[in-house]
């Protein structure tokens, strides 16, 4: 079957999201995005937040609103990046080698109160996945005398998805995507990690999946992230196989 | 607190005149690109070679901070992040923060709503779960983790009250009584509550008293915050308006290109900053 | 927090049905008497014969809480008033209060909002100027004083995060997404954020997604936060909806007359409560 | 000259609030709200805040808005009564012998912040105006270690006009109203306070002034509080000379 990286990233995500009932994905999260609407065709009654869109914004009393929301525990799925991601989970947003980067943004405060956090980076090098982070924008554990009701959940990166275990605090290898070898994923990952004997591929998108994912799904995300729909599914935007 | 028995909204010409007004190292608390910013503002305190500011971002700057910052008008700033959303990397907060030339506190978004909380309720500090663990934590000046009084053995985090000097922002219409409308944008009111002193542009203005229509009033910010306006239709190009104009992604992207270099800034400048610019 | 993850807002057929669904010993959140108050479901509660409600008054109570009261619904109140307004005392809730026969929590407005607040950040209190010196300090069982982490020798009063289960209020208007419209009653969005369940009554269904419209969206509390929400046309009467209809004050005075007696209380039931009312 | 005992107290209160920026008052006080519009006749930049106004309040937050501005700094007068009112300034709207009363609204906090707060309570007597009170709604002053922006500024009842003496932690009074005597006033005070030798008569209200309220302070009156407005001014709500 032929598909696109972003459409495989897509599926995966829907899958990571699991049965949360409301999803906030951040600004410039095109893939995130379009992995929840991919799951809310199959539950309609999946809330989406997008976060920062430009028109229809769901929040109705500014940028406070989501971190209140978030504090009263009444979002069940957050996304975080990082420049760097360590294999405690930690992230960078801030600084790493001379180099500046944005900012930590709410990451301190979401990956700690969101039920389940899905960090997602598609560039898998041991330049960003690192041993230990320069800069910790937000940690990816707790000792238990803090508070927190929520932490990583999994991690995807452009040539694999790691689970975390809470437990042993370390990732573990859950699949390469399809044509990617495990040894590849050892050699391009800066930090150490467990994994079983033989590594599955990640599963690809379903026949029905791709359909709706080039179908409702590909114009929703038009409307919101339009280079980014243009780039994996062209202008037309084509309907069903392809 | 200077002006917060200041209740009299007075009625300026021009962003110009609102940049005369903000004094040199004046601490400005500013909201994201995505909430209405007074850009016509920021070029003028550019053109008023404005020196030693403070920006805080409330959460996020954007725009308007790296061309104060390129522009030499600025010795520090709190934010939770500076960016130009999808043109990427502010160019000059980048090159400022990398070559030292930038006192940068780092803070976290709701952090930064909660220490603007505090001063919105006159309490001297708030509190915050999580962000514990993080370095932001230990390398932020102002705040302090507790114990939890209600429960031993349970720290939280505390933000100090932030009192900007001034809160800069850009409304969509103003009115003959001195309140300005900004809609659903919560963090302007946060800001104009918590601020020692608050100016505000406006596109349009609206004829009577706002507050007195139960539809317009719950976008409203009253008068009693409003030290004073000044019209600048297309005031927040090149950014936007929610319901109104929205952002100039080309202008935007073709700043970020132009602000890569320092030459390519000074051009940016001379071009739409230094000279009056028809948006 | 049971019913916090709930993100679809359902709609029910009447306030009958929202009284069904608010359990016996439950804590509701409930406005002040100018801010729309759910009387139509205050009606249906004494109907099914409501038992041990404790009653948050958000920051004061007014005639749903007397109707309740003198009809045995409530086990306890936290408030910072029970007034009738211009109608005067409260009765039924000052006959049960000098016998002794109601738990009160006396508070103080902003003590209230306070304690909502810090559910609304998910924090476990929040701190307040003032209110040091007062009894209300000495008797209330949630407030604790602590010493400023950011001063020495500074006592400051913490509210305890304040968590009802149900919160109850009626609006102009609810619309397909199910969210619901309250102008510039921002008491209500705070109790909704803070209740682990919201239930609203309404005057109008207006089509669509109201937080698709710039000018209605502030005045907007977003179906994020609503658990049900009801038709229920002049559903405050006898008080009022701002912008629609009035306070019922000739009304309101004959209540208060009445319920000076528990006679008298008993015959206002049986003629507006006991038995449906047209408006 | 003749004029009404609200007229009276009305010029008084505006003489006590001066040169405020900021007059917030409290639902069911229609004689501060007449004396914060008398005085607004004279110094057109004077804020005045009706609270619970039933429309165009001027709060867009609802009832925490108030509260917050106190919080603030930013209001200047506020006005308290009490079910009771001890020498030391304490008031109670709780309970007393039995008898409950409404609670404390907001007073244990508007005491704290508001610049100052006049005491308004028109029944002068000893039931009113008592040694102690049973119950401390709001403390009339504090020690120093407690943050306290504001306090009480005076007291004024049907009788009399006191000043509060901050060092001294007593009431002084200042004036009675025309009409009344010294040793009246002491009969009906349950506390004690200072006075001296001659006490004066409160001014009464002059032309200019008499001529305002019953222009256009009672209009302005009348729409907040028409029972009240008909109560002293009829029905026709008569300008200038009576």
């Amino acid at each position: 079957m032929n598909y696109a990286k972003e459409e495989l990233l897509a599926v995966t995500i829907a899958r990571l999201i699991g049965d949360a009932r409301h999803v906030a994905v951040g600004a410039a999260s095109p893939i995130p995005a379009t992995g929840a609407f991919l799951l809310k065709q199959q539950n309609p009654a999946l809330r989406i937040s997008l976060l920062q869109k430009r028109s229809g914004n769901p929040f109705t009393e500014g940028s406070r609103e989501l971190f209140d929301l978030a504090g009263q525990g009444r979002i069940d799925v957050f996304f975080l990046g990082g420049a760097q991601i360590d294999g405690e989970a930690n992230i960078n947003l801030v600084a790493a080698e001379g180099k500046r980067f944005p900012g930590s943004f709410g990451s301190a405060f979401m990956y700690f109160t969101a039920g389940k956090t899905i960090l997602f980076r598609e560039e898998h090098s041991p330049r960003v996945l690192v041993k230990k982070v320069d800069y910790v924008s937000a940690p990816g554990w707790s000792p238990p005398e803090i508070e927190r009701r929520g932490g990583p959940a999994a991690l995807l990166t452009g040539k694999a998805l790691f689970a975390w275990q809470t437990e042993k605090r370390r990732f573990l290898l859950e699949s390469v995507h399809p044509g990617g070898k495990a040894d590849d994923i050892r050699a391009n990952t800066g930090f150490d990690y467990d994994m079983p004997a033989q590594v599955p591929a990640t599963p690809g998108p379903t026949p029905a999946e791709l359909r709706l994912l080039r179908g409702s799904v590909a114009h929703v995300i038009a409307e919101n992230y339009p280079e980014f729909a243009r780039r994996v599914w062209g202008e037309a935007r084509p309907t069903a196989t392809t | 607190m200077s002006d917060l028995r200041s209740n009299e909204t007075r009625f300026l010409e021009d962003a110009d005149a609102i940049a005369q007004e903000i004094p040199d190292g004046a601490s400005i608390g500013l909201p994201p690109d995505y909430s209405p910013v007074a850009m016509a503002v920021v070029r003028a305190l550019v053109r008023r070679k404005a020196r030693q500011l403070k920006l805080i971002g409330v959460p996020v700057l954007g725009l308007c901070a790296d061309i104060l910052i390129g522009a030499g008008c600025v010795r520090e700033i709190e934010t939770s992040a500076v960016t130009l959303g999808e043109a990427g990397l502010a160019p000059r907060f980048t090159a400022a923060a990398e070559k030292g030339a930038l006192r940068i506190i780092d803070a976290t978004c709701p952090m930064i709503h909660t220490g603007l909380q505090a001063t919105e309720k006159g309490v001297p500090f708030m509190p915050l779960r999580g962000v514990l663990g993080s370095d932001l934590v230990r390398h932020h000046p102002d705040w302090k983790t507790i114990d939890n009084p209600y429960s031993e053995g349970d720290p939280i985090l505390l933000a100090k009250a932030i009192v900007p000097d001034v809160a800069l922002f850009h409304a969509r219409w103003a009115d003959e009584a001195g309140n300005v409308w900004v809609g659903r944008r919560g963090e302007l009111a946060t800001i104009a509550h918590a601020s020692k002193s608050c100016y505000v542009t406006y596109e349009e203005r609206q004829a009577g008293d706002m507050l007195e229509d139960e539809i317009l009033a719950p976008g409203c910010i009253g008068s009693v915050y409003i030290s004073a306006v000044a019209p600048a239709p297309r005031g927040a190009w090149p950014l936007g308006v929610p319901g109104m104009y929205g952002i100039d992604d080309a202008h935007v992207q073709a700043y970020a290109r132009m602000a890569n270099t320092a030459a390519g800034f000074q051009q940016y400048l001379d071009e739409f900053v230094l000279k009056p610019v028809a948006a």
